[in-house]
C-alpha cells in the first residue's frame, strides 16, 4: 500500500460515521484497482480464514501458524532476496465471503497462491481455483470430497477418510466390536463419522449408536449419558472444538468404554486435562521439533497446537516450493508453483509430506494420551 | 310500521366480570343526529365497538335498513354502509392528508400487488381519479388547501376533521362519530358542528358520543342516554335535559 | 475485474433480499427475522432441481419462487396473530428451525457439507457460466425486482401496506383488507427471496447452511437499516454498503490477529451510529 | 438411570437458563426494551472472572465482584444507549436493532481482548463430583442450581416486598403515570437494568465454571431464555423461571426418542405452535 493510500484512507477512517465514511472508503478501495505489482515488491501470497463469526478460535490459530512459516521464512532471506508477505481475507467462515475474498486476492492482489481451510469455503473456492489457475492450499480441511475437487486444490493434510480407516483397524484389531461415535455437526466430521463407520463395519465391527454436537457446543453430557447406556466398547469421537470440555465431562461420568479419535485430539486444552488420560487417537504427524515449538510460542504467545503447526507446515511447503520456482527463474504463477510442488514431492519441511496426488500422503501413528504426552502406539502409512 | 333505519336490540358484553353493556337497546332513523350521552364508563364506545364488529357482544343484535349484521367483519359492516370514527383519531400521522382521505375510498384498482404490478397504467389512472375524489372531499370538510402536508403537522381541530373527511370517503350512509368534537373550542368548534350539520342536510345520518350539553342542544335530533351500560331514556334534546334524575346521573357521576 | 463483477453479482442478488426484508420490516411493519431461512429455501430448491436434473434453470426458478412464496405465507401467519416483540421471538425461532433443517435433512440439503457442483444457470439453452453474462443476468432481475417493488409501493396497494403499519384497526375501520394485505407482502417477499437464492446457488454453485443462517437474517436486517428503511434506493444502497464495508475495513492496518474481532465490533458500532444518529439510514425514512 | 441422570442434566442447565430468562424478563417488563445485549453481559461476565481466577483470585471472589461490575455495565447501556435513544423517539425496531449491534461489539471484543478460543478455569473444585441416588454431579453443577433457585426466590421476594421493587413494578404497569408520580422511570431503568445485569453475571460464571467460556454462545442461550419469557407469560418471574426448566428439561429428554441435533429445532416448532394457540404465554397476568 503505497503513502498516498494509506492517508487516503486513514483520513476516511478519522471522519465522522455517515454517508462521508461510505462514499470515501468505496473511492479508495476502486483507487486500489490501479495498484500494481514492482519488481522490489514483496511477493504476496493469500490466506482466506475464518478470522471472525463461530469458527475465529480455528481461524487465529491457522492464521498463527501461517505467519509463523512466513516469519521464519523472511527471517532465513526470503526467496530470491525478495520477502513473502500474506494477505489476510475473512470469510467468517462463509462461502460466499470466500468467492469474493477469492477473487479479490486473485484479480486485485495477482496473488498466486491462496491458503484456506474448512470443508464448505474451499469447495466454493475449488472451481475458481481451477478456472483461473489460482493454487488453492488447504492446510486443515478434512472433507473427503476435497480430495477431487479441483486439480489446482493442495491438501496438505490426509483427507479424513485416511485416518478414520486407520482408527477403524487398530480399534478391530485390539478387539473392540461394537462402537459408539459422537460427532461435529460440520462437513468434515460428518465424512469422518461415515468413513468410521464404513471401514469398522467392513471390518467386522458394529456401530451402536451416534450422536451429534453442534459447533461451538460445550455441553456433551446428554450425548455421553445416551452413549452411555448402549454400553459400546469404544466412543469414536469426531469433534474439532470443545474437546478440553469433552475431557473434562467423560472425567466426571466415568464411563467404562475407551474413546478414540483422529490428529484432532492434540488439542492443548483437551491434554491438559486428566480426563483425557487413555484416549487413542491416530496422528498424522502433528508434532513440531522441540525448537520449533518453542520459537512458535514465543513469536505467537500460544501453544502450537494442531492448526498452528499444520498451517505452519503448509506454508513452509508452499514458501519452500516458491524458493523453487524463483531457483528455476520461471514465472511466479499458479501453474509454475503447482508443477514445482509435484516435482518436489517429498518435503520434510516441520512435518514429513508427500504428494502422490494433490491429497498428502504422511505416515498416520496411533497414539494413546498419558497424562497430556502422547505414547506411540503402532504405525501405519496412508494410502 | 316501517323499519328503524338502525336497530340495536339486547346487547350484552361482559369484560371479566365487569357488564358493560346490558340489555342494551335502541333505534335511530335515517337522516337525523342521535347523540349518545352518559357519563364516562356508561359503554358508549363500546356500543360503537359493537354495531361495527369490533366487537362481539355476547347477546343481542344489530340490524341495519333491515339487514343484520350479527358475526359480520368490520370491512362487510362498512361495505354495508357505516363508518365509524375513534376517540384517539387513529390517523397516519406520517402519511399526508390526501392519503389518509384516498386510502378510505372503496374498491380501487391497484390495491393488490399482482394488479399493481402488471397493470400499471391503469393503476395510475385508477390514482389519479382517487386523488381527485378525494380532494373534493376535503375541499367539502375546509382541508382543500392542506391535500399535500403532513398529517402529524395538522392542527387538532384539522385533523378532527380530517377524521371526518375519511369517514366520507368510506362512502357510508351512516356515521358513527366518537367525540367529534372533544378538545375543541371557539372557532374550531364551531367548523365542526357546521360541518355535521351541513353533511345531515346532504342526507347522512350520524350517531354522535358527544359530552358536552351546548353542542348536543345545538345538533342533536335525538338523544340516548345510555348508564351502566343500559339505555335509561331516548327523546328529544330538551326532555332528555329536563329530566333531573338523568342530571343527578350524569352530573353527580354517582352510581 | 472479476473481483469487482462478483461483488457486484452478490451485491445485487442482495438488494433483491434487501427488497423483501424492506417489504415486510419497513414497509409493512412485520419484523421479520427469518428472511435467510426463505433465501435458504430458494437456494435449496434451486440447488436440488438442478443437482438431480429435475428441470432446467427457469422452472426451477419460478419452483424456488412459488416454494418461498408459500413458505412465507406460512412462517408470517403468526404476524397475524401475535403482536410485535413476541413476534420477534416467534421469527427467531422459525430462523433457528430452518438452520436445523438446513443442516439435519441430509436428504434434501446434503446436510452440513452442503451441495455442490450446482451446475451454472441457462437461459434458452444459453449456459451462463462467466461471471460477465452471470453479472447481467442478476443485474437484470434486481432491475425487474426493483421495478415490481417501485410499482407495488407507488399504487393503492403499497399505500394499504403503509396506513396498516401505522394503524391497523384505523384500516379494519375503514373497510379495508388487513389480512390479506399483510399475505400479500409475505408472498411478494417471498418471491423476491426465492429468486435472490437461485442466482445465489447458481453464482456460487456452492451452498450450505452457514449462508442462511441467524447472522445472514441481522446481516439483511442491517443492510436495509443502514441502506433506509421504506424506499426503493435505501434498499439499494444499503448491500452495495455493507458488502463493500469488509473489504475496505481490511485496507485500514490494524494487527493481524486482532483485525477481524475489531471489524466486527466496528461494524456493531455502525449500527449504534446509525440507531442513535441517523435512523432513517443513509437514504429512507425514520423507522 | 439414564432418565433420571438426563431429568437432573436438564434441571441444571434449566436453572441457569431460568436466571437469564427471568432478569431479561424483568428487564423487558419494566423498560418494554428487548434487550438482546443481555447475552454480551452474561458472555462478559464469564470472562472476567476468568481474569480475576487468572490474577490469582479464587472463584468466590468473581461470583462476588463480577456481578457489582456487570450491573455497573448495565447502568452504562442504559445512560449511553438506551436512554438517548428514548429521547430520540425510537421506534421498538430501532432500538432492537442498536442492541443487536452492542451485542456485536460485547462479543467481538471478548474475541479480541481475551481470544476466540474455549477457556477454561484452573480451579480444581468445580470438577469434583459427587454421587446422589445413582446421578452424578460435579460441584459446579450443584452451585449452579443453589445460586440460581435462591436468586430466583430473592428477587421474587424483592419485587414483591421491597421499596424498590414496588416502584420498578409501578414503572412497569405504567411509565406515563410513574412520571407525574415522580417515581422517576429513568432512574428506575438504570436500576432494573443494574439488577438484571447482575443476576445475568451469575449464570454466565457458573455456566462457564461447568462447561467453559466462548465468546459467541450467549445468542443462543438468550434466544431460549426470551422463548421461556414468552412462553412462561411476559412479566411473571415464575413463568420465566419454570419454563426455562421445562424447557431443558424436555430438550434432554427428548434425547430418549430422538437424535439430539433436533431437540433445538423442535423447541422452537413447539414455542411456534404455542404462540399460535395461546399467544399470551402460559402464567400471563390477567
Amino acid at each position: 500500500m503505497t503513502d498516498h493510500h494509506r492517508a487516503a484512507i486513514s483520513d476516511v477512517a478519522a471522519a465522522p460515521v455517515g454517508r462521508r465514511l461510505f462514499t470515501g472508503a468505496l473511492l479508495a478501495g476502486l483507487a486500489g484497482l490501479s495498484r500494481h505489482a514492482r519488481a522490489a515488491d514483496p511477493i504476496r501470497l493469500g490466506a482466506v480464514l475464518p478470522l471472525t463469526g463461530p469458527s475465529a478460535a480455528t481461524g487465529a490459530q491457522e492464521q498463527r501458524g501461517l505467519q509463523f512459516a512466513v516469519t521464519k521464512f523472511n527471517a532465513a532471506g526470503g526467496a530470491g532476496g525478495r520477502m513473502i508477505e500474506i494477505l489476510y481475507e475473512d470469510n467468517q467462515g462463509r462461502p460466499d465471503q470466500s468467492v469474493l475474498a477469492f477473487n479479490k486476492l486473485a484479480d486485485l492482489n495477482k496473488v498466486p497462491v491462496i491458503f484456506t481451510g474448512y470443508t464448505g469455503p474451499t469447495l466454493a473456492m475449488a472451481p475458481l481455483a481451477t478456472r483461473k489457475k489460482v493454487l488453492l492450499v488447504n492446510g486443515a480441511a478434512q472433507g473427503d470430497r476435497l480430495a477431487n475437487a479441483s486439480p489446482y486444490l493442495i491438501n496438505t493434510l490426509p483427507v479424513v477418510r485416511d485416518e478414520a480407516a486407520v482408527a477403524a483397524r487398530y480399534l478391530y484389531e485390539t478387539g473392540k466390536r461394537k462402537a459408539a461415535i459422537l460427532f461435529q455437526n460440520d462437513a468434515a466430521m460428518t465424512s469422518g463419522r461415515d468413513d468410521f463407520a464404513e471401514a469398522f463395519t467392513k471390518l467386522g465391527g458394529t456401530v451402536i449408536g451416534q450422536e451429534q454436537s453442534s459447533f461451538s457446543q460445550t455441553d456433551f453430557r446428554p450425548a455421553i449419558l445416551k452413549l452411555t447406556s448402549l454400553e459400546p466398547d469404544v466412543l469414536f469421537v469426531m469433534l474439532t472444538d470443545g474437546l478440553g470440555a469433552l475431557a473434562e465431562q467423560v472425567e466426571q461420568a466415568k464411563p467404562g468404554f475407551t474413546i478414540a479419535g483422529t490428529s484432532f485430539f492434540a488439542d492443548p486444552t483437551a491434554l491438559r486435562q486428566k480426563g483425557s488420560t487413555g484416549w487413542i487417537h491416530t496422528q498424522v504427524r502433528v508434532k513440531a521439533p522441540p525448537e520449533t515449538a518453542a520459537a512458535f510460542k514465543q513469536q505467537a504467545g500460544t501453544e502450537m497446537d494442531f492448526f498452528g503447526i499444520q498451517y505452519a507446515n503448509a506454508g513452509s511447503i508452499i514458501l519452500r516450493t516458491i524458493a523453487g520456482v524463483m531457483t528455476d527463474k520461471a514465472e511466479l504463477s499458479g501453474e509454475a508453483i503447482r508443477t514445482k510442488l509435484f516435482a518436489i514431492r517429498q518435503f520434510n519441511e516441520i512435518i514429513p509430506t508427500e504428494f502422490k496426488t494433490n491429497t498428502a500422503s504422511m505416515q498416520i501413528d496411533v497414539v494413546k494420551i498419558v497424562d497430556g504426552k502422547d505414547e506411540f502406539v503402532k504405525s501405519y502409512t496412508s494410502e | 310500521m316501517t323499519v328503524p333505519f338502525l336497530q340495536v336490540s339486547g346487547l350484552n358484553k361482559n369484560f371479566g366480570g365487569l357488564q358493560a353493556l346490558r340489555d342494551c337497546s335502541f333505534a335511530i332513523e335515517k337522516g337525523r343526529i342521535t347523540c349518545l350521552v352518559g357519563p364516562n364508563g356508561a359503554g358508549k364506545t363500546t356500543v360503537f365497538n359493537a354495531i361495527t364488529g369490533f366487537l362481539r357482544p355476547e347477546s343481542g343484535s344489530v340490524q341495519f335498513q333491515g339487514r343484520s349484521l350479527d358475526r359480520l367483519p368490520p370491512r362487510a359492516i362498512v361495505r354495508s354502509g357505516i363508518a365509524r370514527s375513534f376517540q384517539n383519531l387513529r390517523l397516519y400521522a406520517d402519511m399526508t392528508v390526501l392519503e389518509n382521505v384516498t386510502s378510505a375510498l372503496p374498491g380501487q384498482f391497484g390495491e393488490q400487488p399482482l394488479s399493481a404490478i402488471f397493470r400499471p397504467f391503469r393503476t395510475a389512472r385508477a390514482m389519479r381519479q382517487a386523488n381527485e375524489q378525494a380532494a373534493g372531499i376535503l375541499e367539502h370538510v375546509g382541508l382543500g388547501d392542506q391535500a399535500r402536508v403532513w398529517t402529524r403537522n395538522l392542527s387538532y381541530g384539522e385533523q378532527k376533521l380530517l377524521c371526518i373527511a375519511r369517514l366520507l370517503a368510506t362512502g357510508a350512509d351512516l356515521l358513527l362519530l366518537d367525540e367529534p368534537t372533544s378538545g375543541l373550542s371557539g372557532e374550531a368548534l364551531d367548523r365542526v358542528m357546521a360541518l355535521l350539520r351541513r353533511l345531515q342536510a346532504e342526507g347522512k345520518s350520524q350517531l354522535v358520543v358527544e359530552h358536552n350539553t351546548r353542542v348536543v342542544m345545538a345538533i342533536a335530533d335525538e338523544v340516548v342516554f345510555l348508564h351502566g351500560g343500559h339505555v335509561l331514556a331516548q327523546g328529544s334534546p330538551a326532555e332528555i335535559t329536563a329530566d333531573p334524575a338523568l342530571a343527578e346521573i350524569y352530573f353527580g357521576g354517582a352510581l | 475485474m472479476e473481483y469487482f463483477y462478483s461483488y457486484l453479482i452478490l451485491a445485487s442478488i442482495f438488494v433483491v433480499l434487501g427488497l423483501a426484508t424492506n417489504l415486510l420490516v419497513g414497509i409493512a411493519g412485520i419484523f421479520s427475522v427469518s428472511q435467510a431461512a426463505i433465501f435458504g429455501v430458494g437456494a435449496y430448491v434451486t440447488a436440488y432441481c438442478l443437482v438431480n436434473e429435475v428441470m432446467g434453470f427457469l422452472p426451477a426458478v419460478a419452483c424456488a419462487a412459488g416454494a418461498c412464496l408459500l413458505l412465507n405465507i406460512v412462517i408470517t401467519l403468526p404476524a397475524l396473530r401475535v403482536a410485535g416483540d413476541y413476534f420477534v421471538v416467534t421469527s427467531f425461532g422459525i430462523q433457528l428451525l430452518a438452520t436445523a433443517a438446513f443442516l439435519n435433512w441430509n436428504g434434501a440439503t446434503g446436510g452440513a457439507s452442503g451441495m455442490a457442483a450446482i451446475p451454472p444457470a441457462d437461459l434458452f439453452g444459453y449456459a451462463i457460466e462467466d461471471t460477465g453474462s452471470m453479472l447481467l443476468l442478476c443485474v437484470a432481475a434486481m432491475l425487474l425486482c426493483c421495478l415490481a417493488f417501485y410499482l407495488a409501493m407507488n399504487s393503492p396497494y403499497g399505500r394499504l401496506l403503509r396506513a396498516i403499519r401505522e394503524d391497523e384497526l384505523a384500516v379494519a375501520a375503514s373497510g379495508k383488507p388487513v389480512i390479506p394485505a399483510k399475505a400479500a407482502a409475505a408472498a411478494l417477499a417471498g418471491v423476491f427471496g426465492g429468486v435472490a437464492g437461485s442466482l445465489y446457488a447458481t453464482f456460487l454453485s456452492f451452498i450450505d447452511p452457514s449462508s442462511f443462517d441467524l447472522n445472514a437474517s441481522v446481516l439483511l436486517l442491517s443492510m436495509v437499516v443502514v441502506g433506509g428503511a421504506r424506499t426503493l434506493a435505501g434498499s439499494i444502497i444499503g448491500p452495495f454498503v455493507l458488502l463493500a464495508l469488509p473489504q475496505v475495513l481490511t485496507m485500514v492496518e490494524i494487527p493481524s490477529t486482532m483485525a477481524a474481532g475489531v471489524r466486527q465490533g466496528l461494524y456493531g458500532a455502525l449500527l449504534i451510529a446509525f440507531m442513535l444518529f441517523r435512523p432513517q439510514g443513509l437514504a429512507g425514512q425514520k423507522l | 438411570m439414564l432418565l433420571l441422570q438426563l431429568l437432573v442434566n436438564g434441571l441444571v442447565t434449566g436453572c441457569a437458563l431460568g436466571v437469564v430468562a427471568f432478569s431479561f424478563s424483568l428487564v423487558y417488563s419494566t423498560t418494554k426494551i428487548f434487550h438482546v445485549a443481555h447475552a454480551g453481559v452474561y458472555t462478559l461476565a464469564g470472562y472476567l472472572a476468568w481474569s480475576l481466577a487468572r490474577a490469582g483470585m479464587p472463584d468466590i471472589v468473581g461470583l462476588i465482584v463480577v456481578p457489582v461490575v456487570c450491573a455497573g455495565f448495565g447502568v452504562v447501556i442504559q445512560r449511553l444507549l438506551y436512554d438517548p435513544l428514548a429521547q430520540r423517539r425510537a421506534t421498538h425496531l430501532v432500538v432492537l436493532i442498536a442492541s443487536l449491534g452492542l451485542l456485536a461489539i460485547v462479543q467481538n471484543a471478548i474475541a479480541v481482548l481475551w481470544s476466540p478460543d474455549i477457556l477454561h478455569f484452573d480451579s480444581t473444585w468445580r470438577v469434583q463430583t459427587i454421587k446422589l441416588v445413582g446421578v452424578t454431579l460435579n460441584y459446579a453443577q450443584i452451585a449452579t442450581v443453589v445460586v440460581s433457585v435462591a436468586l430466583y426466590g430473592a428477587t421474587l421476594f424483592a419485587t414483591r416486598h421491597t421499596g424498590i421493587g414496588k416502584r420498578i413494578r409501578a414503572v412497569a404497569s405504567n411509565p406515563f403515570l410513574a412520571e407525574l408520580t415522580r417515581l422517576h422511570p429513568r432512574r428506575t431503568y438504570a436500576m432494573v437494568m443494574a439488577l438484571a445485569s447482575a443476576l445475568v453475571a451469575v449464570p454466565g460464571m457458573l455456566v462457564g465454571f461447568d462447561l467453559g467460556l466462548q465468546p459467541y454462545t450467549g445468542t443462543t442461550v438468550l434466544l431460549t431464555g426470551t422463548v421461556a419469557v414468552i412462553a412462561g407469560g411476559v412479566g411473571s418471574l415464575t413463568g420465566a423461571f419454570l419454563v426455562s426448566i421445562v424447557v431443558t428439561v424436555l430438550q434432554n429428554l427428548s434425547l430418549l426418542v430422538m437424535p439430539g441435533q433436533w431437540s433445538v429445532g423442535i423447541t422452537f416448532l413447539i414455542f411456534v405452535a404455542f404462540m399460535l394457540v395461546r399467544p399470551r404465554g402460559l402464567f400471563a397476568a390477567a
